[in-house]
Order: structure tokens, then C-alpha cells, then sequence
């Protein structure tokens, strides 16, 4: 009924289509005086049109004449992200609509001559643009860290709390990335927000960036907006944990070592559980405020979750409320990336210091638990592979550890141990962000 | 207005809304108790009128409609109690939701110790 | 205990009430004088007031004493949608919340002098008024799309693509209703707001009245608000469909074409379904990027459902996201019909242009599929009656059709071709929504 | 591993670093001088700063150095609610967030010299302050009143409307404790949202709080910003109310009264149940059209329910959204008690004020309960325990009912008597809220 | 442009919008299903290759595929009219999650009278 | 302040910055790692006590305590390595809740074709 030829031509005329815009119409001269042109059309009353006219008006409109090679470039990323949460299950509730995101805010529509068709997520009273204020505020991430905070379990941590110094030892890709941003060239303010990267959590990523880089002026400085950047480099490195640990676990560690096998942790009563949250959320706001928005609400969460008395509440947090926060954060961030906003050198730059701070941290979580090591009788030593959980990145680089301590001996596992380090590299990360506020902002 | 010895003019006037107040809130609730009784004796003619008209009238006296309120009063205590027994229960529910797993870091398998909650 | 005659004289009691307001105090006079003095009574301190007075202070404050006769019409219609909705069962879960809506929006209540009690949908800082918000700034119909597309199965149009053009054949409703109401003097944004109506899709047609007639200054031109009257047509006649439809559908198709039997689609692989999404928001969005707030959504939702990796996401868009969003959706849109703005000659004729253009937007479907057949061979004939089904009104114009063909073939199930035009219908529409967007805004 | 001593050690020391910082810095001196020079230090580039003195300016950072003496008592207040909730289940939906927010609302923070680190529920950009609109705006409690109503079954109150009355007179309580506000010399608006303690019902008293006090000027009177008292005031008595209530309920009934036995309740026809919302939804907001957003909500909430078309919005505003919502109000109001802003003399006048108005409005239901009693013939008379049921605090107000009962007569089941004030006493208060808005504004 | 006796201008650039706005339409639609059977058939190809090469192909006859078309249109049919039939059902499950209890007032139990809707 | 040779004053400020930052994280945790094992005896001499006072304690010995959570790890185990295998399954519930059914341009049966999913 249809041939295969007749496809490939359909696919070519679009092709022409699309190059013969680059060719002609993208040289120069065509921004101003086109756009101009169609405005007067419109705001004076035309006396004859004809419809061949009014295509070509149309057509003036389509992303065929408005396309960058920008805008391609960045759908070709999206359809990879969607590729990889789809094929190798990478982290898909997030690849998924960051990947969606980053085509819709990538399809090229007509914004010359200042016409505002209200489409793009930096066009004032376009839908993208309203729900990104939850980014640029700061409203999601928190609201993020409450359904976390309601499905996180923290008995690994409280059965086993020297685990959590590794969590800690890890947040030096945080500040070893902040340095290199500041000799980069970024300012204060925005090195600050590239350091986050390091602490391998999306969340925490995006609220600090939209606080210390986002195109306004911080503590005297004109920032540049780095959300986008930041969140996608962020997101992107979290997913290829699997990827980007293990030569650095097997680097640092000896064969010996990789086979330590750890005590089970004990079990956890109910009031431990209880007290957990309540005491952590006084203790760490204490001593970093400026991590009251996250950590405030995930321990809030977490004590919804473990009262028992609150348990419906701990369940819309976890599911519709996160859920729906995540669709909403996960399109605006994607759609943020915008060619002609993203598509800089900053850009690439905040991707190598990203890719430096994850194999920092890793590597900074597993040299801490050898340095444990050092310390401690024969039967508690630490597994050093359990360290690299320390960077966050939940659960994955704790499975990513689980995974690698089977491969040298397939009866230790070490998931349990690796959970601690795990959620507590997640409050030390957000410890260090508020620290960041602090002396920033 | 002078209801109480030398009340102050806010104070007189605050008497005044606090007056007004109470009355508008019982007229509320009468007008909505007149009304609805209505509402209620039209709607059980009617029933009783459309029955007759099938000649089934005779089969359910008034009393009848009555008893089975007392049935449902019987159920409702039997579940009131039960549910004041049984209250932790939802939470069984939850456990298996709850593996369901979600992390915004990532999208896997998540709080594996969920079971010794 | 209580007699029927006495709940007669309530009744007769409070109907003199209202009466008595009608015949004596709205005739002129009234406004003025009276709103004047009660707003005195209470900026200066009154020293002397009887419980009396301040029951009568509060009678002019009561819906008995502000009611117009139009708020009593409206609450009549509200309560006549739920009429509809519980006895007929159409379209209840927009019906309900939209009648119930109406009647909330034309409970009168005292505005004279100028004071605010924050009671209407159009004062500022009255709940209504910040939920109406969603409205005004077009920000639920994506959110509904978003829904949509998390619950709309594409496999009968991937199964059968040319039905696709059935769904664009059928938008000839809305240019047509478009030139209709250009010559009856709308203005051309109005006129384009008014046109989407023939779209038979409620959200477009809201999000679009919002764009182009929601009283602000659209391309030089001052427009009304219409977004009330043009979502209640539009949900109207959804909701008469099954009245409105069948006897254009049998004045236009002979009894031979009634009973075209066609073959039943084939089973689509899951990669199709992938796909589709991906390439249809590319696609369409490209060609008319006006759409991209309804499209963007509606695919992204798509993409989320058959990704295969999203369940959650996809579960909590098409159930608590798109549920939350509706009560609001249907609430404040009903509201929007206070009287004094609703009860104009303009609703009217937007009503009337509305019916036309459900009549001929079933009418261009029917007849495309006709048109269509003078191409086809014998065995791939398409059944005329199908074409009904472009108009969208997802899923009740394909249950029509469905319902009709049974009537002349009892055992010729129409339902699966029919969804394939119904969905494109949807796309059809949005892709015309974006084009009016270009050209009027 | 690690000794109790130790741990007692470090417990040591964290209280003398709070102690120290109670003796030394905060002795009037600190504020200012140190204050600036921190400022000083951030706005000029620093030449030389050692990691010490990067420490100590940190230390200015953190709760250590910020906290007050009322901060401390306020994260005890939310200990102590928190520790009510789980230990004797007392409104723990409510004392979880409510408690939780105090914590999180009075961690000290850095806010000398005019530096906004974005972290106070009252500085401007912070979450909470985003998420405190909905309080201030009063969006929140509609959206509760809501679900309330797609959960409530008016089914007691349809079969036995004369038990409404109950609801009504049990409202004295608000309008005694408003005269008594007034006496104690708050101004007329705030006034009237101290009496709504008396109503017993938190939505509505935070509503009509953020209507009449919310730190606003209102009908030409500069108000204070008394919506965390009042709410907290409600909240705790409504927790309460099994302390309160049965000594009142014991004082002014006789043994005999309280072992009345009441007829059973009539079954109520499905159409009695989706008449009723519509017809109390009409009534009650034309006698005060004030109530329109808490009863408007509420009754639309019930249609949902009661229309039997509509059961996946019921289901929705009865469990997702009024999570969402109960979430986001408790915290933020338990948040808005802020030492500063909160712990005034003021404060106390609310508590007592709302103490003495809970033990009148139980009065007020007992009592009139008695006085319709002497109009009523035998068979038909009202135990007077139901009355108390009418200040609603619903449902446990209708809990303390049925178990005094029990107490008198082992067999005499009054919760479902019981439930009829108590949801009318919703309504009573809602519209009771209305009229002080009319009056008021 | 003079389409129709003496238009009006503003109706005449109507005529031209709403010509090139159902042009577009039909284009926006057309292309779709020129790009998407095209797809379809590419998919296709590439499965039957595959099977091809895993030489299974003569197992699988074009018309097998088609007619699971079939069936699953059949199993619809079921669906959509078991569905049409038992459109209450949803409803018995709401009752139990009501049952999980809140009230803004309070968090026990309420509305214990649900069981008679 | 000079740490490295000829730093520039903005790399030694945010040098400090580093240092003061990461300390102070390692503090955070410390100082949480110390409470919460101090916690943790607290309330297991509480236990030991209570038990103690009732004449329990010599049921149950410290090591009972501590193997049980051997016993939850293989648990844990288990439910890992049994959620690995079966993934998928959630999907099934999902296929119930889509035909509950809705559009927000109708409300009735839609998406007949979930089943082939
Ligand atoms: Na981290
Ligand atoms: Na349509
Ligand atoms: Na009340």
C-alpha cells in the first residue's frame, strides 16, 4: 500500500526543506528586515492577500524557518536521553522528561522584531514559562526532598552511623569543583552553584544554582543563569554513575580490601526511627541554616513517614506530590535548555568540572574509608568499595557497589552497608549547599 | 444603644454584630431545617405516590422504611468498632506502595529495609 | 412531625423574599443611595445601633437582597447541567464541576461603592480569582493535555494512518465559525477564539480564548472576555453530541455506505508506540508551533505512558494531576459565567455559532470520508459513517458512530476506526489553534 | 564501641557552646556591631582570611550563634505537639505538620544587617514564604473544606435536620469570645477572627484569620498578623477537645438526661443525598454570601460525592489533594509561629481567649439541647451529651459524645446522633465566618 | 483579494487565514501520515530482516500479523462491553479507600455511615 | 593568606571557603554521628532497664539483639534480588486504574485498547 521509496522521499523533501532554509534564509540578512516586515503586515490592515501569501506567512512562522542548528543539536540530545532511560533504564523518571523537555524547548518558533507568541520558557506569559518559576524559585527541589524524605528509610544509618563520615568525606568534589570553577574564570556566586555538581544530587543541584546562578545579581555580582547547565550536567552524570565509579573504585583499591566483608547492621527500633528525623533536622539546620529549605523538608517527610500516625500524608508525599513535582521539574529544566541560551562554552566548561567532581568524590569517599581503616580493629574495618556510595547518587552508587563487591566475591553483599554512606552523602551535600548560601549570598 | 452600664461605643457596637451574628447563624440553620424537612416529606410522597401507583403500596408500611434505618445504625456501630480495632491496618497497605520506588536520584529499587518498619 | 403545607409556606415565604427585593428595591433607586450609606454606617463609628438595624445591614448584605434576575437564570442552567450530567449521564466529570461552578459564580453578593469582599470570581483576592488564574493565563488546558496523552492509546491511528486525514477534514468547523463570526462583527482575535469552538475539544478551546479574547489588548485590537461563553458551547454541545450528530450523519450517507464493513486494524508493536510520540511532537510542532503548549503536553504525557519506564509518572498524571486539575478547571470556568458578564447578546451568538459549527465540523468529516473512497479500492473502502468521529469529542463522537453503524449492521463494530480519526481530531484541532495563535496574536 | 559517658560529653558540649553564646554574644552588644562587620567583610574583597577566621565568620552563621531563648521554647512547643501526636494519636494529621513547622520555623538563622539568605518564613524568596501565600491569600482552606466535603456524608444530619439547631446555638462560642476580644482591646477585625477560635473548625478560623488579621489594613484599622495564634489556638483546643469537654458536658446535665435514648435514623434515599448539597450550597451563601468559599467548596466537595458520576474527582479531593494541601498549611502555619513574631502577650490573650470559648460553645450545645427538649414530647427528646457534638472539632467532638454516653448506659450508641451537630456545626461556623466578613471588611 | 462580491476587508483576509489555516491542517496531518507509515514500514523491514536472519522468517506469514489485528479488535469488542456493563465497579472500591479516614478536624475515624451509599 | 604560590586574592578567599566548608560538613556529620550513637545507648539502657525491672533481661541476650538483624539483611536480601527479577510487575496494576476511565472531553470508557499493551 506504501512503498519504502515513497517514505525515503517524504523524509527527503523534509530534509530540503530544512537545509534550504539554513542555506538561504539564515545568512544575515534575513533576521531584521523578514521579521519586521511580517510585522507591519499585521498591524496594518492588508487590502489583498491571497492564500499563496498567507502560506508564505505561515511558513515564516514554522520551526522549517526558524530552526538554529542549535535547536537540532539539542533535540538530537534529547532523543539520546530519551534512548538511554528507554534502552538502558538510566534513571528514566528523570531522563524521561528532561529528555521530552529538551525537544519542547528546543522546537524553533518566531520571536523577531519582539513579537511574544507566549511559547518559549523565557517568554513572559508562555504555560513553560510559569511552571519554570517553581525551578527559578526554588519551590520544586524541597517539595522533591519531602517525598524523598517520606520514602527514605534511614535504619542502615542509624544501625551503623560511623558509615555516615563517608557521606561527609565525599563532599570534596563539591568544593575541589567549586575551586576549579573560580579558576576557570566564574564568579563567586556561580562557582558555588558548578561546585554542587559534585554533590551528585539533582535536587540540591537545582536549588542552589537557582539561588546562586540565576542571571541575577548576587551579593554584588551579575550572575549568569547556570540552572539549566548545572541541572543537566548534574542529572546527566548521576545516570552514568555505573559508568564513571567503578575504574576509579578498582584504582584505589587492593584486592584484599575489595573482599572485607561487613557485620550485618543490627535491627533499629521504632523510636530510633522516630527520633532519627526529629534530631537530625535540629542538629544540621543548627549548624548549616541555609539547608533548612532541603533539609528541613526531607527530615519533615521522613517524620511523616516514620510517626505511623501520619501514614496517608506519607503517601500522597511520596507518590502523586513527587510525582507531580518531578513531571514539572524535569520538563522546565529540560526545556531551559534552549539552544541559544545553552549552547555556550560556559556550558561545556560546567560539564568537564562535572565530570571532575563525581570522580573526586568517588574517589575522595573511598581514600576515607581506607583512612578509617587505619583506625579500627580487625573485625569493623570497612569495606573501601562501600565508600564510593558516599557521593550520593541514591540508590545507584550504592548498586553500583553491591554489584562490584560480588564480582570479587559473590557472597558479600554490601548494599545494606552501602546505604548509609548512601543517604547520608545526600545530607552532607545539602549541609554543604547551605554553607554555600551562606557564604555567598 | 445602652444594654450594659456605660458600655463603650466599640463595645456597644460589637454587642450589636455579635447579636445580629448569632441570629443570622441560627435563622441559617433553621431556614435549611424547614427547607430540607420540606424537601424530604416531597420526595417520600412522591415515592409513596409513584408505589401506590404500581399498587405496591400495601407491601412496605412506614414503619419498614423506618427499621432499616435502625439496621444501618447497628452496621454503623459494628464498623465504628471495628475500625477503632483494626485502625493500623492501612499501614500494611502502604509497604507494598511503597515498593513501588521512586528516587529523584534515580528510579530503581529503593528502601530495601521497608519491611522491618 | 412537620405537615407539607408548612414546607409550602417556607418556601412561599422565602419566594416573597425574593420578590419583594425585585419588585421594590432593584428598581433604580436602590443602587445608589442605599450602597452609599452602609458604607458610611461602617467607616465612621456608629454610636448607637439596634440589633435591629444591624439585621437589616445584614439583609443588604444577602444573596435575597443582591440577586439580579440574571443570577437566578444562571443558577437555573447550573442546575440543569447537573441535571444532565446525573440523569443523562453526559459528560459528568466536566458537567458537574462546571454546573456546580455556576451556580457558586451567581451566588449575588454585595459589591455597591466599591467594596471587595473577596467573594466573586472577578475581585481581586477572592479564592476564585487566584484559582481563575490557571484560566486566564492558560496554564490547566496543557496540564489536561498532559493528562491525556498519559491515558490516550495512538494504536488505532498507527494502525491505520490515513484515517488520520478524517480528523483534519473535519476542522473545517472552526474556519468556517471563524468567517461566521467575523461577519457578525467579532473582532478577528475574538473571531478566532470564537472559531475553535467547531474544534469540539474543551481545553483547546479555553486555552486559546485565553491567548486571543481574554479582554486584554490582543495585536493592537481590545478584545472582550470570552473565555466563559466559549468553553460552556464548547462543553454544551460535547455533551449533546449524541443528539447532535446522528442525523447529519444519516442525512449524508446512503444506506449501502452505512454498512461498509472495514478491515480491522492490525496489532501495533511497542516500538511504534514509542515512537509515534516522539515523531508526531517534532512534527506537528514544527509546522505549527502555536501548538506546542497543547501538543508539548499532550505527546510528553504519551511519551511517559508507553516509554514503558515512566508507569508512575504516567499514573499519577493521568489520575491525581489531570483530576486536581479538572475540579479547578470546571469550577472556575463555571464561575467565570457571573451574570453581568455572561448574560450578553455576544454569548448568544456564540452559542448559535457554536451549534453550527459542531454541525459542520461532522459534516466536512463525513464527507471527506466519502471523498476519500472515490480513491480507494473496493476492499479498503472507508465506512462514511467514521468521518463523524473527527470532530474529537474524544471518546463520545466515536461511540456515535459506533452506535450508528450497529443500527444498520449489528455485528459491525465501527468503535476502533472510529478512534483513530477522534484522536487526530485532537491533533487536528491543536494544530489549528497554534496556526490562529500565528496569525491573530 | 562507644560509652554512655562519652555521649553525655558531647552533649555537654553542644549545651555549653549554646550556653555560651547565651551569656556572651547576646548581651546587647552583639547585634549590631557584629552584624555590620560581617556585611563588611562579604561586600570587600578580603586580602588575607585564614581558614580560622573563616570558621568563626561561619560560626555567625549558624543556630548556635542566632538562637534565642524564644526559639528554643517554640522547638520545644513542636516537640511537645509532635510527641501529643504520636503518643496519644491526638489530630495527629494536623500536630505532625503543625509541629514540625514550628521546629522548622524557629531554627535560628542569620538576618542582621538586612541579609536575606532566603530561609524565614517571612523573609521574602524563601519556599516557605512561597508556600505561606496560601495561607495568606486564604487559598488553602477551601481547597480543604473540598475534600472535606467529597468525604463527608450528610446522611445523620438529612435524617434528623432539627439536630442542626445544635450546630447552630453551640456558635455563641464565637461570638462571646469575639465581645471578649474586644473588651481586652483588639481592634474590631481582629477581633472577629479571635472569636472564629470559638468555631472550633481550623480551615475556617485560618481563612477568616487571614481575612480580618493578617497584618493588613482592613476597613480603615491597621490589623496585626494574627493567623499563627489563632490557628495554633484552634488547633490545640480542637486536639483537646477530650480534655475539654466531658466535664462541661457532666456539669450541666442530669444523671437522667444522659441516658436518654434517641429513635435511630431514618435511612436516606440516594436523592435526598445529592439534593442536599445543592440546596444548603444555595441557602446557606444567599443568607451570608461570606461563607461562599469554605461552604461553596464544602458543598461542591459532597456533589461530587453524592452525584455518583463523578467518583474520581471525589476520590481525588478527598485523598490527593487535601493531603497535598493539609501537607503545605500545617507546615507553613506551624512555621509562621516564629519566636519573634509569635511569643507576645498577645499571644497568651488568643490562648485563653480560645480556652474560654471552646468551654462555651460546649455549653451553649448542651444547653439549648435541654431547652428544645421542654418543647418536645417524650419519645422524641434529645439527649442533651449530643449537644456538645455542636461545635464540630468533627469528628471527635461526636467520639467524646459516644463515649460519656457509653459511660451512663453501656448499650446507648449516640455517635450517630451526634454526627448531625457535629457537621452542621461546620456550617454554623462557616456561615458565622461569613458574617463577620460582612460586617468586618 | 475579491473571492466573494464586494468582501470587506477584514472578511477577505479572514477568507485568507481560514484557507491557510485548513491547508496547513490538512498538511500538519498528511505529513504525519506519510512520516509514520513510512516508519511503520521501516520497522517492519527491520523485523522481518531480523527474523530473516535468524532464518524464522517462513514461520511467520504477513497475514499472521495482521489477523493478531484481529484478535485483539475481538478482545476490545469484550472489553468495551463488559466495560459498558460493569461501569459501577469502580465505585466498591472507593467506599474502602474512604475508610482510611480524615478529617481536617480530625484524623479518626469519620463518615462511618459510607457503607449505605 | 598564602597557600599556594601567587594565588590571586579571589582563589585564597575561595580557598578558605573550601577548607572552612568541608570541615564544617565533616563537623555536621560528626557531631550527628556522635548524638545518635549517644541516642541509641540511651535508649537501649532504657530497654535493658524496663526489661530488667520486669526479670527479663536474661532472656534475652545482647547477641539475640544484634542477630536479628542478620536476619533482616537476608531478608533484605531477598526482596533485592526478588524486585530485580520482577520489575516489571507493577505495570500490571496499572493497566486496572487506566480503565477507570477518562477524558476531559468525556468521561466514559476510553482507552479500549489498553490491553495490548
Ligand atoms: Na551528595
Ligand atoms: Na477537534
Ligand atoms: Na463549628
Amino acid at each position: 500500500m506504501f512503498g519504502l521509496k515513497k517514505a525515503l522521499t517524504v523524509f527527503g523533501i523534509i530534509a530540503v526543506l530544512a537545509l534550504m532554509n539554513f542555506a538561504f534564509v539564515q545568512n544575515g540578512y534575513s533576521k531584521s528586515p523578514d521579521g519586521i516586515s511580517i510585522t507591519e503586515t499585521q498591524s496594518k490592515t492588508v487590502d489583498s492577500e491571497s492564500p499563496m501569501e498567507g502560506l508564505y506567512k505561515f511558513f515564516s512562522y514554522t520551526g522549517f524557518r526558524n530552526a538554529r542548528v542549535g535547536n537540532l543539536i539539542m533535540i538530537a540530545v534529547g532523543l539520546f536521553f530519551i534512548f538511554l532511560a528507554i534502552k538502558y533504564d538510566y534513571e528514566p523518571l528523570l531522563l524521561i522528561p528532561i529528555g521530552t523537555g529538551i525537544i519542547i524547548g528546543n522546537i524553533p518558533f518566531f520571536q523577531d522584531g519582539g513579537i511574544n507568541l507566549q511559547l518559549g520558557i523565557y517568554q513572559e506569559g508562555s504555560v513553560l514559562n510559569y511552571l519554570y518559576y517553581g525551578v527559578l524559585k526554588g519551590i520544586y527541589p524541597p517539595l522533591i526532598f519531602l517525598g524523598i524524605g517520606a520514602m527514605t528509610d534511614f535504619s542502615s544509618l542509624i544501625s551503623n552511623p560511623k558509615l555516615m563520615l563517608l557521606g561527609a568525606a565525599a563532599q570534596v568534589g563539591i568544593f575541589l569543583t567549586f575551586l576549579g570553577a573560580l579558576f576557570l574564570g566564574f564568579n563567586m556566586p556561580e562557582a558555588g552553584a558548578i561546585g554542587i555538581i559534585g554533590g551528585a544530587d539533582g535536587p540540591t543541584a537545582i536549588f542552589l544554582s537557582s539561588k546562586l546562578a540565576n542571571g541575577g545579581i548576587i551579593n554584588g555580582l551579575q550572575t549568569q543563569n547556570l540552572i539549566g547547565p548545572i541541572a543537566i550536567a548534574a542529572y546527566s552524570y548521576m545516570a552514568l554513575v555505573p559508568v564513571i565509579q567503578p575504574p576509579i573504585m578498582r584504582l584505589l583499591t587492593s584486592n584484599r580490601e575489595r573482599v572485607i566483608r561487613m557485620k550485618p547492621p543490627r535491627a533499629v527500633s521504632k523510636l530510633e526511627k522516630i527520633i532519627f528525623p526529629i534530631v537530625a533536622l535540629i542538629l544540621t539546620t543548627f549548624i548549616s541554616p541555609g539547608a533548612l529549605p532541603l533539609l528541613g523538608m526531607l527530615f519533615f517527610g521522613n517524620i511523616l513517614k516514620e510517626s505511623g500516625v501520619t501514614k496517608r500524608l506519607a503517601d500522597t508525599a511520596r507518590n502523586s506530590l513527587i510525582d507531580i513535582v518531578t513531571i514539572l521539574l524535569g520538563l522546565t529544566v529540560g526545556a531551559s535548555t534552549q539552544a541559544d541560551v545553552f549552547l555556550t562554552s560556559q556550558s561545556i566548561l560546567i560539564f568537564v568540572l562535572g565530570a571532575l567532581s563525581f570522580i573526586v568524590a568517588t574517589a575522595g569517599g573511598v581514600m576515607f574509608a581506607k583512612f578509617m581503616n587505619l583506625f579500627l580493629t580487625e573485625g569493623k574495618r570497612i569495606n573501601p568499595l562501600v565508600g564510593a556510595a558516599g557521593v550520593s547518587a541514591v540508590p545507584d552508587s550504592a548498586r553500583v557497589v553491591q554489584t562490584e563487591g560480588l564480582k570479587y566475591d559473590s557472597s558479600n553483599h554490601l548494599l545494606m552497608h552501602a546505604m548509609a554512606p548512601n543517604v547520608s552523602g545526600v545530607i552532607g551535600s545539602a549541609v554543604a549547599a547551605g554553607i554555600m548560601m551562606s557564604f555567598l549570598m | 444603644m445602652t444594654l450594659l452600664f456605660e458600655t463603650p461605643e466599640f463595645l456597644a457596637q460589637g454587642i450589636t454584630i455579635a447579636i445580629t451574628g448569632y441570629v443570622i447563624v441560627f435563622a441559617a440553620l433553621v431556614i435549611l431545617f424547614y427547607v430540607f424537612t420540606a424537601v424530604s416529606k416531597i420526595l417520600l410522597s412522591r415515592t409513596k405516590r409513584h408505589l401506590a401507583r404500581e399498587g405496591r403500596l400495601h407491601q412496605i408500611k412506614e414503619d419498614e422504611i423506618e427499621i432499616s434505618g435502625e439496621v444501618s445504625a447497628a452496621i454503623a456501630m459494628a464498623l465504628y468498632l471495628h475500625t477503632l480495632l483494626h485502625d493500623e491496618e492501612s499501614g500494611k497497605l502502604t509497604i507494598k506502595k511503597i515498593s513501588k520506588n521512586y528516587t529523584p536520584w534515580s528510579s530503581k529499587i529503593y528502601g530495601m529495609r521497608n519491611f522491618n518498619r
